[in-house]
């Protein structure tokens, strides 16, 4: 096939072109024929239909995440927002952090172990384009039912490659959720995100400016990778193979990203680079587009020199190609031989493919002839724009009727004890430890607090201890009963975990799973739910930074549950105030703050003892998840309390297993007047923790949650070798052990 | 007992960082000569009863569906000698 | 004068700049060497990092075996220098043959990450002497290639010659053989072994335990009183 | 260009958990009849010029000192025809 040059393309104007095959819509290619004047060449439609899928244009999303940016709460410590590789904010000496959270769900159902893996390395990346060294890595997953066979094949290879690529990056792994749900089924979310720091003056930006400036490609060379799977695997059908023959699918080689990660902070730190793009989904068109888009002038890149791992590919496929480990630097000319001095040093490959130019034109060249000549922004930023229909699902009145509260409750005490080893031992409440033993938590040396605490900790700096957290919640099954509410306890219950280890709440990453867009019930549980994120970020004070959509995430017509998972960043002045969750020292006080409802719809225990999912999720008090914040921050930094832990799924009793536990420490309760011991053991009411108070600090720490109207009661006290509800029931430690941590490996062998 | 041995190798087109890591070192350690290495897996099963038609489809089978992932490997099934 | 300790950064070393830190928390003077220097910038002792140099491709440790920093460590090693392994770095020791044996996947075949209970066999190395002979410490556990494997006749001989330094206690993490965590050589300077007590060295990081930090103690008071 | 095949497998006497691993989960994929699984590692190497006994020679050291570790490997070479 001879080449299609842009001069052929004009030649040819009535050439049939496959732009339905790449995904496009037929009024999308008419509007790049439009933008052109004649009619896109081959490489100009392989740019255009990959950059304008769903997965890189956002175009279903767009107009709903919108409200991050209108609403987004006055905030002093953004420093870089939505829009770039990731958000950026301040969290004092002069320290800023980077962090996001991204989804490699579909790739790892087809190929668990390098899907995930190459979602670990693309947040990598992410990360390290804004100019910072990444510092922990966090992995939300979502499977099918625990014992349907297709996840014994999808759970291990997913937790094998998210650990042989985090693990040999030397990245600590330090937060994470594991859920299981039939509705995951054939759909796992694999959601991975990464912390990076820098200081604020090593801020980076995907851009290309100054005519002159050097373009260059450095880390793998370029092979046939994922090629088409950004535009067809991330677009209608998952099953369809894609333009060409080329495997869908990514190998990682975390090897040679742990080069790039230290050869490029070697290149920040001698302030070699203007402007810097990782290359992820869309590979160089993304690259090229974004930064000549968001740059000062156009840019013209020869791909000829792009090195190739295989000499056959087509100049199409080295635009599209989705090869992992790759990154674009703009350079002044004066330092690119320095720059080329630090890539030979960590064996890195590194190629000046082309050049910042004056015009305001992308120009691609392959054999010296030219096959691209677009304006960047339309490939890039000046996509299409979908305001797809959504409405409210007919389903939606009678699932929520389907009241929770109205179900059985156990008849007596001994009913009791056996619900509440059955849901400790559930696979949604049983220890991840097997899971999270296959991570590395300790490496770099500064890791605080990890799996199993409520918040992942690191220390940034060793002299002064500064140190920040990050919790990542979501829960399905709210935001299927009610997608606003759920969003909001999703965000809720993250704060509450950051707040609960000692840090304070700063921003918020965000990934949002859901089902086709073109369902419109789909797409108001997406609206919903962007709505309710918004809003009590708003409230909260903690504005959304940066996030990825993952949508499509269904089997035939059936979604999966909406699941919006959130990732919150807080920070801590001194990490040795940081408050862990094990109950430790006998003797001590066990608090329960907030109040206790009757609140079961989406609960862990409707889910475990009744496979049933009705009704409303608990109520958000978003006023009352402040103070609740506060009081636990206050509480860590004057020392009056030596645990907490945040109740969320499970409830109470979850919660004091987990503390008890992890400290190796019984507990005896009381359940307080006005409650059935019931609700106070399962109820998930929202805006909740313990604590335990060293007996010289309960005056104090009472004093001031009476004072700032937080309720408190007093619930027990930390004692023995077995968790004891007075009047009810006593489970030894032993027992509870065993019930919480056999499950998961025994599922899984 | 006969052997049937399993190769499971990346297809070509799939990046191999291993045999890249090989091939990059060889020169180092004073090999030369050498314009590829590919890593691949080599299963070795021993076989109870005979290797009949019907027992190297099965094999077959298995490898396809278990020894390989054929999204990104390709693999040979041999009766040792 | 201060002590000098080097620390090697081979392409996928992790740990070096925790072992950098270990060092300096110890009151020696961290140094770091880069792998493609056969200078060692006149050390006193080397500490081999974790890591996944290389990648662990081909086997783990096998390619940064080969390195020009490690032509001076074998030929230093043998001329009386201490030299630490941890994890990465004892699989390269046992590919450079300064150690016998071999490690291998672990027995479960997953990376495990997790505390580990030792027992330290051997207090008169360059790396123990700050221990007493069967003390129980714990340190952090984490890899995937920690099944320490010898013929009997070489494992009869460690034993015999006091040479297993380290043990696991309370369950063998991997299926190495003996429960062997840690081995020296004959005269006690090389030491090598699979967990990580570059990360207890703070009260507050990792699992909050110091225990690891009198190996790098012990090597400081070894090069002085030397 | 020629390909030489160095195939590197464990020593019978050490323990090959992985080989175990796929044997024990063949019954359950319904997969019978196999008595014992090994795995090994397969290196495919394209050798520029000609495999003449000396190329050889030179193959069979590097997989001596660098393919293998033959305190726990054996290995074989092969021409691949
Ligand atoms: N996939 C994972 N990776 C890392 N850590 C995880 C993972 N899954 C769960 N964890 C950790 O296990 C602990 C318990 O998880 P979870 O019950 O979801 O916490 P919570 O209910 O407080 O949000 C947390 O520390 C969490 O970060
Ligand atoms: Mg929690």
């Amino acid at each position: 096939m001879s080449l299609d040059t842009v001069k052929h393309a004009t030649d040819t104007p009535d050439a049939d072109q496959p732009w339905a095959e790449l995904g496009l819509k037929e009024d999308e290619y008419a509007r790049i024929r439009e933008i052109l004047g004649r009619r896109p060449t081959g490489a100009e439609l392989a740019m255009y239909s990959v950059m304008w899928s769903e997965h890189c244009s956002y175009k279903s999303s767009k107009v709903h995440l919108k409200q991050f940016g209108d609403k987004a709460p006055e905030n002093d410590a953004m420093l870089v927002g939505i829009g770039e590789n990731a958000g950026v904010v301040d969290v004092g000496q002069g320290y800023a952090v980077t962090f996001k959270v991204e989804s490699h769900n579909h790739p790892s159902y087809i190929e668990p172990y390098q899907g995930a893996a190459t979602g670990v390395g693309g947040i990598v990346r992410d990360i390290l384009a804004m100019g910072a060294r990444p510092v922990a890595v966090v992995d939300p997953l979502r499977f099918g039912a625990a014992d349907h066979p297709d996840t014994k094949r999808v759970l291990p290879g997913v937790v094998a490659g998210i650990g042989g690529y985090g693990n040999c990056l030397g990245l600590p792994n330090i937060g994470g959720e594991v859920v299981f749900d039939p509705c995951y089924q054939g759909n796992p979310l694999v959601n991975a995100g990464c912390i990076g720091v820098m200081k604020h003056e090593d801020i980076h930006l995907a851009q290309a400016s100054g005519p002159g400036n050097k373009v260059i490609l450095y880390g793998a060379r370029t092979g046939g990778d994922g090629i088409g799977g950004v535009s067809v695997l991330a677009s209608e059908t998952f099953d369809a193979t894609g333009p060409a023959k080329r495997p869908a699918v990514q190998v990682g080689d975390p090897f040679q990203e742990k080069l790039l990660i230290e050869c490029t902070l070697e290149i920040f730190g001698e302030k070699l680079v203007a402007g810097i793009q990782d290359l992820g989904g869309a590979g160089l068109s993304c690259a090229t587009s974004e930064l000549a888009s968001a740059g000062s002038g156009g840019m013209r890149v020869d791909l000829d020199t792009v090195p190739l791992r295989d000499a056959t590919l087509s100049p199409e496929e080295i635009l599209m190609s989705e090869s992992q480990e790759r990154m674009c630097a703009i350079v002044e000319p004066a330092k690119v031989a320095r720059f080329l001095e630090i890539c030979e040093k960590w064996d890195v490959i590194a190629t000046v493919i082309g050049e910042v130019t004056e015009g305001e034109r992308l120009e691609i060249f392959w054999h010296g002839e030219q096959i691209v000549d677009v304006p960047p922004r339309t490939v890039a930023h000046e996509g299409p724009v979908y305001h797809r229909p959504y409405a409210r699902p007919e389903w939606q009145d009678a699932l929520q009727a389907d009241d929770a509260g109205k179900l059985p409750r156990p008849a007596g005490s001994a009913e009791l004890r056996e619900q509440v080893l059955k849901l400790v031992a559930s696979p949604n409440q049983a220890s991840k430890a097997w899971i999270t033993d296959q991570y590395d938590r300790f490496v770099q040396g500064n890791t605080v607090l990890a799996q199993p605490e409520d918040a992942g900790m690191v220390r940034i700096d060793e002299k002064t201890n500064l140190g920040v957290a990050m919790a990542t919640d979501g829960n399905g099954r709210y935001t299927k009963l009610d997608p606003y509410t759920g969003a909001q306890l999703a965000l809720a219950e993250s704060y509450r975990n950051v707040a609960a280890s000692g840090a304070r709440p700063l921003a918020v990453s965000d990934c949002l799973n859901f089902g086709s867009p073109e369902d419109p019930g789909v797409m108001w549980q997406f609206a919903e739910a962007t709505r309710g994120l918004a809003d009590a970020c708003l409230k909260l004070g903690t504005p959304v930074t940066g996030g990825n959509v993952s949508l499509y995430n269904q089997t035939g017509d059936t979604a999966i549950h909406p699941t919006p998972v959130v990732a919150v960043l807080g920070v801590i002045d001194d990490v040795n105030r940081r408050t862990p969750i094990a109950f430790a020292e006998e003797g001590q006080l066990i608090y329960l703050l907030g109040d206790t409802k009757e609140e079961f719809g989406g609960s862990a225990w409707s889910q475990v003892i009744h496979d049933h999912l009705g009704g409303l999720p608990p109520a958000v008090d978003l006023d009352r998840e402040k103070l609740l914040g506060e009081i636990l921050i206050s509480a860590s930094r004057d020392g009056m309390i030596d645990a907490a832990h945040d109740l969320s799924d499970g409830g109470l009793v979850q919660a004091v297993v987990e503390s008890c536990l992890r400290g190796g420490k019984g507990a005896r309760l009381v359940v307080p007047d006005g409650l059935s011991a019931f609700t106070f053991l399962f109820s998930e009411s929202a805006g909740r923790a313990i604590v335990s108070v060293p007996r010289s600090e309960e005056l104090r720490f009472t004093d001031m949650c009476g004072a700032r109207g937080l309720p408190v009661t007093r619930i027990g006290v930390v004692d023995g070798e077995e968790v004891e509800v007075q009047g009810e029931f006593t489970l030894p430690l032993a027992e509870l052990k065993r019930a919480h941590e056999e499950t998961i490996p025994a599922l899984l062998v | 007992m006969a052997r049937v041995v399993v190769d499971v190798m990346l297809k070509p087109e799939i990046l191999d960082p291993q045999g890249q890591a090989v091939q990059r070192a060889l020169p180092r350690l004073g090999f030369d000569g050498i314009a590829d290495v590919r890593q691949g897996k080599r299963f070795e099963l021993e076989v109870e009863g005979p290797v009949d038609e019907d027992a190297l489809a099965r094999i077959h089978k298995m490898a396809e569906t278990f020894l390989a992932n054929t999204v990104i490997e390709d693999f040979v099934v041999r009766v040792e000698s | 004068m201060t002590t000098r300790v080097g620390v090697v950064t081979f392409p996928g070393t992790l740990d070096d700049r925790d072992s950098l830190r270990a060092v300096r928390l110890a009151g020696a003077e961290p140094v770091s060497l880069w792998h493609r220097d056969k200078d060692l910038k006149q050390v006193d002792a080397v500490v081999l990092a974790g890591g996944f140099s290389y990648g662990d491709y081909l086997r783990a440790g096998a390619i940064s075996r080969f390195s020009p920093v490690m032509e001076t460590v074998i030929e230093q090693a043998r001329a009386g220098m201490p030299v630490l392994g941890i994890c990465n770095g004892f699989q390269i020791l046992t590919e450079s043959h300064l150690l016998p044996g071999a490690m291998l996947r672990n027995n479960h075949l997953h990376f495990i990450c997790r505390d580990q209970k030792l027992r330290v066999e051997n207090a008169e190395t360059a790396w123990t002497a700050d221990y007493e002979a069967g003390q129980e410490i714990s340190v952090p556990l984490k890899n995937i290639d920690g099944r320490y494997v010898a013929d009997e006749r070489v494992l009869d001989e460690l034993e015999a010659e006091g040479r297993v330094a380290f043990r696991y206690l309370d369950g063998n993490p991997n299926g190495s053989l003996r429960d062997i965590a840690g081995i020296t050589n004959a005269e006690g300077n090389v030491v090598g072994l699979m967990p990580h007590p570059e990360h207890a060295v703070e009260p507050l990081i990792g699992t909050g335990r110091t225990d690891g930090l009198a190996f790098f103690t012990s090597v400081i008071k070894k090069l002085v009183t030397a």
